[in-house]
């Protein structure tokens, strides 16, 4: 119960196409959550499940019943919106209650339902509160609350946490995982920081202008990116970019040239791109000082000491800080004096010159297998 | 420059025969200006009384009469006397509606009676003789019943409303039945034989009269009347005038007499140029005043016809105009037992109470015994 | 506090000009008024100073009355207006085309000089010849003309329906303001809930208004409290004194009868009735708001 | 499929609710206008007949030209009305901004009373005031000219409009003060460069509600303050069509048509900003 | 010259004491941030720096002047505003500008500053726009571009990154060290976003309700928390507290123990210590699976992959996730699945009952002393 399944789902705001065929389908209790850089369509997807926004073409099917022209409630949905949309003049209680209300469900079985609620999300000493007397984690949570109530097949969650700060946010993601593996339902969260994104997901959907540009688990999509968009979208920092020459294909993989060094990077090889130009991709967390298989000098332009680890930015070829290495927390780098770095080549990732990339040799059961598919475990 | 005679004139614009002689009087009167300020007609009198009362009052304003009393016990308006032969020329009680405490307050300039309009259609309708009028009170309420009866149209129009003609039209009753409010000495004499079958009378008949009368005022029952729709009313000129346009069929004639009464009579309503005192060109415009009533500029005014007004005196011109237009007959004829609007210092004071006597009475919520008492002992005060 | 110091003078400069006209236009003939209500001041020249007795005489049976009325108008008038207004609002606001063509078509009452209003109303109400007389009769509603000012209750009720009339499009655009600022996500979280229409309103743009709404109450009331033209060209307080009120009252006391004294006695009265709405006015507003404003 | 936001969908029978509705709301406000219309086609002769008859038989626009000549002057009263509303705009907004601004922006001992004391001046109907507003105004020497009527006129309007641009101005982040402050603007300087632009659309509100106050409810001080005909302001020009014995509905229901139809034509291009400028000054207060 | 001396500073609103005599002296090109939880005060104490409330009592001092009195503008002062601010009706130009007019300079000259202020800004392309326009990124230029083109001594950032982004944060916190570099003015930043605070602060300054916790560089803050308020504060993931007792004090330091096993750390000792309750601290990043002084198990509940680290979630004794570890990106761990950690007695901070910390005996050098203090180098 809470299975989606959007077939060519697509969104025009008059000519503009906003969605362009979505197709996906998301298991029953399954953790989906949708990334990509603001403005790519995220919102409108959701809520167009919702049954907020129309749909311009295409299905939505929940439980194998096309649910386009059904109100948000018929669907078996609720929602989280980024900006909690609480009834202001409502204590928690009531607000949390509302959706029973609507239902005129008897008085008794709705203050179990609530008080159930509230316990689940540590809301028991603040159900005589107006909203605007709560943080924001706990108005987040009356929201969650008020969507839980329902017993919805499928949640959708807009942004919940943009608006918290950090440390608040990182308990809260804490809390949401917990919450899903509790209720068993189906979740669909939106998000663009991909920090929450890799934390929280069974999958990832990232999408590009309207466009799913990759789904899979979020290790999947760190370390094996179907593409430069979503290899530079996820991981933080950003993945760097180098421009590299085609030198050959063995079978070891594709041999590259950077700046006369050349690697063997074992990626799945392709025909004919002998001589061509190619994009090396290589994470900040991956470059270490010293030796590798390629090397090369940079002088950090600006460092950032995290305790746990140190941030240096670098320009490559003369363009502004487009380097970028995360190194131990007590490395001893300054400001304006060069270092040595180095990378491996198992590392590497390629791309070719419309971004796709070739497929990495990377054994993810060495990873862990599990934790890749953890539905599936 | 010149000196100002200012004028609150009311109406929407100066009438051309003023406008003629107000121009003959300036060039006769060099160095005199006459200044009028056209205020309408809801308006005017209020006008010249918060002028006055703010202690800048006009040189002349156009008053009703019956405010007249009150602006001369406040000291705000000289006397104008008249001489015997002035008196003389205008018709009779006239000079009553402008005179308190033995002397003239005002000059008439407009004067209004009024006379019964019927509908001889309806009276042909109802099974009437269309050529004979109710004479009496009594026959008025018999025949205005034999009309609603046979036709289901109302047959008398009564005007009621919250409104200042409510009382004048009551007031016909009372001088068609040789009533008075307040004798020369002053004394109420409201709660008398004669004013309470007036007031029986008007009772009488409002089962007759339109539905509501509490709802209209004098110019809507006139026009309820020319849409034939209501047999008879009290009007003024102004309806004949009017129903030259309509279809109707119409007569009129003297409003129809009360048991006591001694002859015909109407409300004789006059609304006069007042002096103001304290405008520094009283005697100027006294003289103006005088002059732009005397009688050949008075008749060339009130003789246009179709304003309602009634001539306020003989003259071989109003003889000419009275065979022309039959209908002017009666209009005059109730002058010789008509009465003025009893003047109280307080006279909004005495006509909201009478207007109240009325109204309690055509609803039915007292009777006329009761309300008349009522009335008598409110009005006491505003004396 | 320097600082604090020059930035109350500066809001005092930016007061003084609005303060000083309306202190010099309204406040010495109001001054003026309070000192009148003790004197006999009348068309005569002389006044003489009577002490307590305007205010005494105002209490007689009659003028008890007349107050009593004066609420029960008022009260009728202000929530008709809240009502109409509040449906007003909320039938502009649903997303159907046309909607901004009937806004507009919402003003007129506004801009129209109130006196010409009243007539169209008069003419509206007449029994004989007016439109509402005879719709009703043309569908047989009536069996004879319906004179809808000659009854004491009808007459209140009509000049309560004009006032209101009046009073609309202000209430109807300020409550529109009011709920277009309202955020649409409460709306679509309720309807996800699977709120409908009905219940969206009663639950969420209802109480939502509510300070909307008190403002427009109160600025209405003054308005009702104080409307005289309604009143005066439709019945001047008729029949019989049943549509007198305060206003009116004190109107006929002062220009009718020109006793300046005693209406000097009853619009302080009224200004003392008023102050005392706006003063819990601003305990409610208090209340509702606790905190400053942000 | 429409792209109207779903919530914002109807069914077929919502649909005809609402705009029953909206029918319902606008007979209300409108009939009046419908009657008073149908009297202006009507000739005078055929106004009082009854049966009522809805249209008009033989009417005629007749009325829309006679009005001009019985009333020779109209075309000024409409003048002098758009003229003494535009003067009192004017100097009410000169008065009311800064005022606005500071029972928005400063906190001040006595300012609640104060607020409270102009709302009591929007308490007193001219008409109460009106024998000592006149000793002012003649006092003043202004009797008899346009400012007789421009002088009570203001006063009287300046209450509502503090009240309605405070809350507008209230609104306004603190911040932009604050900025403007830091950067060494001074309090006048921030009046004007930053406030003033940004509060536009409420001092838009402002103005339209001063002008339409202005335009057609200032009788009473136009009547009593003035003498001169050629000074008249809209109201008082129409009662012009009342004489002693009648009313010439006809062409006074015409004239109030001719009157109101520049203000009509103002709120036209200004509503946007009538509701928007509300919106955003209606939430708190 | 930017040199500011905090004397004594406090304010009072109404009987409450929002910040309690607060003692700071700023140097001259200092790039200070003020951290610590939301209503410390930290808005307060720079709004009082600004000139923008008034001091209830102490001393603002800048170059020597007691400044108390005067208005922003002749203090030489900027100010960054969270909300930043802008004048929606103007132009960037304009808003820009807007300082210079106010000052009256003239139109060439004025041109030339504010056209410098977006070249180094990047917002040449957007001067004609209004800030409606403008990104969230463009808009916070945009207000820094207002503050540099006064020239003050002194800029006053109140969380100018809050509303961004996290992409975003991180090129402004690139972009903002930078100006710093390059107007060697001084600089005051108030975040509660303590990764803003350890990437940009020379010196970092953590409030706790009203009063100074700790001053000192970011890593000192990091490596050497005076109290457990600032250990907590400091690091992300907030640091672990474990109960321990305290056995004795020896040479190499105290030593504790946890739950029958004991370790010494090597912090400074104090007298009278022995069998009291203290606190262990340790950062989650020096948790490792496997062996250490101290080892224990636990059952993790909430796993956190974010590729380059995972971040592992558990209840310690019973209470809800305290305990956090940062381990390798690829480790092998599951959730629900227990696993071996251990903790070095190096790596440990030690707190006394009342928080306040034993010094550890950690050789700054070691970690490059260069990083630690900047300015000095
Ligand atoms: N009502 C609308 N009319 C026209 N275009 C719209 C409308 N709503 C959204 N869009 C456009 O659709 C695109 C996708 O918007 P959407 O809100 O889904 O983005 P998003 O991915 O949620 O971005 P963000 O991360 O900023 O929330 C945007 O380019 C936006 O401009
Ligand atoms: N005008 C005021 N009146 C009373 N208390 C105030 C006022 N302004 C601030 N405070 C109180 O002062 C304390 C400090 O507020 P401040 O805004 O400086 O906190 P902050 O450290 O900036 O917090 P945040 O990180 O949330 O911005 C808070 O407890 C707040 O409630
Ligand atoms: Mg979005
Ligand atoms: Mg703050």
């Amino acid at each position: 119960m809470g299975q989606l399944f959007l077939n060519k789902v697509q969104k025009f705001y008059g000519d503009y196409e906003v969605l362009k065929g979505v197709q996906l389908e998301v298991k029953n209790g399954e953790f989906v959550v949708f990334v990509g850089p603001s403005g790519c369509g995220k919102s409108t997807l959701l809520r167009m499940i919702a049954g907020l926004d129309a749909t311009s073409a295409g299905d939505i099917v929940i439980d194998g019943i096309r649910v386009n022209d059904l109100p948000p409630v018929k669907r078996g949905i609720a929602m989280v919106f980024q900006s909690y949309a609480l009834y202001p003049h409502m204590t928690v209680f009531e607000n949390i209650a509302f959706p029973l209300r609507v239902e005129r469900m008897e008085e008794e079985k709705l203050k179990a339902k609530v008080e159930n609620a509230a316990r689940i999300l540590h809301l028991e000493q603040r159900l005589q509160q107006k909203p605007g007397m709560l943080s924001g984690g706990q108005r987040q949570r009356v929201a969650i609350g008020r969507a839980i109530v329902r017993e919805p097949k499928i949640f959708l969650f807009d942004e919940p946490l943009s608006n918290l700060d950090a440390a608040l946010r990182a308990d809260m993601r804490i809390e949401l995982a917990k919450l899903h593996r509790q209720l068993k339902a189906t979740m669909i969260y939106v998000t663009h920081d991909q920090v929450e994104a890799m934390t929280m997901a069974d999958r990832i959907v990232v999408l590009d202008s309207g466009d799913i540009s990759q789904t899979g688990a979020p290790l999947e999509l760190y370390h094996k990116p179907a593409n430069q968009f979503v290899a530079g979208f996820i991981g933080n920092p950003k993945m760097n970019f180098l421009p590299v020459t085609c030198k050959g294909v063995g079978a070891n993989g594709v041999e590259v040239d950077y700046q006369g060094q050349t690697a063997v990077l074992p990626v799945t090889p392709r025909d004919g791109i002998a001589g061509k130009a190619l994009t090396l991709g290589i994470r900040p967390e991956h470059i270490q000082l010293g030796g590798g298989d390629i090397v090369f000098k940079v002088t950090p332009t600006v460092i950032e000491r995290l305790g746990a680890n140190t941030v240096a930015y670098a320009s490559l070829n003369g363009e502004s800080e487009n380097f970028c290495a995360m190194l131990p927390g007590s490395v001893g780098i300054r400001a304006d004096a060069p270092v040595a770095t180095g990378i491996n080549a198992a590392d590497c990732h390629l791309f070719d010159e419309a971004g796709i990339a070739f497929e990495r040799r990377v054994e993810l059961t060495e990873i862990d297998m599990n934790v890749i598919n953890p539905t599936a475990a | 420059a010149d000196k100002e005679i200012s004028w609150i004139y009311c109406g929407d614009t100066i009438d051309p025969v003023h406008t003629k002689y107000i121009k003959q009087w300036e060039e006769k009167n060099t160095g005199w200006k006459i200044a009028p300020e056209v205020v309408g007609w809801a308006q005017c009198q209020d006008k010249a009384t918060t002028l006055a009362a703010a202690g800048t009052p006009v040189a002349m304003a156009y008053v009703g009469s019956r405010t007249l009393k009150e602006f001369a016990q406040n000291d705000l308006i000289v006397p104008v006397p008249m001489t015997d032969d002035e008196k003389k020329t205008y018709y009779p009680n006239i000079v009553d509606t402008v005179t308190f405490e033995g002397t003239q307050w005002g000059v008439p300039i407009a004067f209004s009676t009024k006379a019964l309009y019927w509908n001889k259609d309806l009276f042909k309708q109802a099974g009437l003789d269309p050529e004979k009028p109710p004479k009496t009170w009594a026959e008025e309420i018999e025949m205005a019943k034999t009309i609603k009866e046979k036709t289901g149209i109302p047959g008398y129009g009564l005007p009621a409303k919250t409104f200042d003609n409510t009382m004048h039209q009551f007031m016909h009753w009372v001088y068609t039945n040789n009533g008075k409010v307040i004798d020369a000495d002053g004394k109420v004499t409201l709660d008398s034989p004669e004013i309470l079958a007036a007031l029986k009378a008007y009772k009488d008949i409002v089962p007759y009269s339109e539905e509501g009368p509490t709802a209209y005022e004098q110019n809507e029952v006139r026009a309820i009347f020319l849409d034939g729709k209501v047999a008879m009313i009290q009007a003024g000129s102004g309806a004949a005038d009017r129903l030259k346009a309509t279809k109707i069929s119409w007569g009129i004639t003297t409003l129809p007499l009360g048991p006591d009464a001694k002859g015909p009579g109407t409300l004789l309503i006059t609304d006069s140029l007042a002096i103001f005192k304290g405008s520094g060109v009283e005697d100027k415009a006294t003289e103006f005043a005088k002059f732009i009533t005397s009688p050949d500029v008075q008749s060339e005014y009130e003789l246009q016809g179709g304003a309602g007004l009634t001539p306020l005196r003989p003259s071989s011109k109003v003889d000419e105009f009275v065979a022309k237009d039959p209908y002017w007959k009666p209009l005059i004829e109730g002058i010789s037992y008509g009465g003025p609007e009893p003047l109280f210092t307080d006279y909004k004071g005495f006509q909201n109470s009478m207007i109240e006597m009325v109204q309690s009475v055509v609803t039915g919520k007292a009777e006329p015994e009761a309300a008349l008492k009522k009335a008598a002992g409110e009005i006491e005060a505003f004396k | 506090m320097s600082v604090q110091r020059s930035t109350v003078i500066f809001a005092w400069i930016l007061l003084l000009p609005a303060v000083l006209y309306v202190l010099a236009i309204v406040a010495y003939p109001l001054v003026d008024t309070f000192i009148l209500s003790f004197t006999d001041a009348s068309l005569r020249k002389t006044t003489n100073w009577v002490g307590w007795i305007n205010y005494e005489k105002i209490f007689n049976e009659r003028f008890a009355e007349v107050i009593f009325r004066t609420f029960i108008w008022t009260f009728f008038s202000v929530a008709l207006k809240m009502v109409i207004g509040t449906f007003g609002a909320c039938m502009l606001n649903a997303a159907v085309p046309g909607r901004s063509l009937f806004r507009l078509l919402t003003m007129p009452p506004w801009i129209v000089p109130m006196a010409i209003g009243i007539f169209m109303w008069g003419w509206m109400y007449n029994g004989q010849f007016g439109m509402i007389s005879g719709m009703l009769q043309r569908f047989g509603l009536a069996d004879g003309p319906v004179a809808f000012l000659a009854y004491g209750n009808t007459a209140f009720w009509a000049t309560i329906i004009t006032d209101v009339w009046i009073g609309v499009p202000l209430v109807t655009i300020y409550f529109l303001a009011a709920i277009q600022s309202i955020p649409k996500d409460l709306y679509e979280a309720a309807w996800t809930d699977g709120a409908g229409r009905w219940y969206r309103f009663r639950r969420i743009t209802l109480p939502l208004m509510v300070p909307a709404i008190i403002t427009m109450s109160m600025l209405s009331l003054i308005a009702t409290f104080n409307s005289f033209d309604i009143i005066w060209i439709l019945t001047q307080g008729g029949p019989s004194g049943e549509t007198t009120t305060m206003i009116i009252d004190t109107y006929q006391t002062a220009i009718g009868s020109k006793k300046y004294g005693e209406g000097a006695a009853r619009a302080v009265l009224i200004c003392i009735f008023l102050s005392l709405f706006c003063f819990a006015y601003f305990r409610v507003t208090r209340r509702l708001n606790p905190e400053k404003r942000a | 499929m429409s792209n109207a936001a779903m919530i914002d969908r109807y069914r077929w029978w919502e649909i005809i609710l609402i705009y029953c509705g909206i029918a319902m709301f606008l007979f209300f406000v409108l009939s009046p206008f419908v009657e008073g219309f149908l009297v202006s086609l009507k000739p005078l002769s055929q106004l009082f007949s009854s049966p009522y008859r809805f249209w008009p038989e033989n009417g005629s626009f007749e009325a829309y030209r006679t009005m001009w000549i019985s009333v020779p002057g109209f075309g000024r009263y409409i003048f002098n009305s758009f003229f003494i509303s535009t003067v009192v705009t004017l100097i009410v907004l000169c008065l009311v901004i800064p005022a606005a601004y500071a029972f928005a922006k400063f906190e001040f001992r006595g300012m609640g009373i104060l607020l409270g004391a102009f709302l009591t001046v929007n308490m007193f109907s001219g008409a109460v005031l009106l024998i000592p507003l006149f000793r002012l105004m003649r006092s003043m020497g202004v009797l008899n000219t346009y400012l007789a009527m421009i002088v009570p006129g203001v006063a009287f309007l300046i209450p509502s409009a503090i009240w309605l641009l405070r809350t507008y101005m209230i609104r306004i982040p603190q911040e932009l003060n604050e900025a403007a402050y830091m950067d060494g603007a001074s309090h006048f300087y921030t009046l004007r460069r930053v406030i003033l632009p940004i509060a536009m659309p409420g001092i838009i509100v402002v103005a339209i509600t001063t002008f339409i106050g202005a335009y057609a409810q200032q009788f009473i001080f136009a009547l009593t303050f003035n003498s001169k005909t050629e000074y008249m302001p809209l109201p008082v020009g129409l009662f012009a069509y009342f004489g002693k014995q009648e009313v010439i509905w006809n062409e006074l229901m015409a004239a109030s048509f001719v009157g109101i139809a520049p203000a009509m034509v103002v709120i036209f291009f200004l509503q946007r900003y009538l509701v928007g400028g509300l919106t955003a000054g209606a939430v708190k207060q």
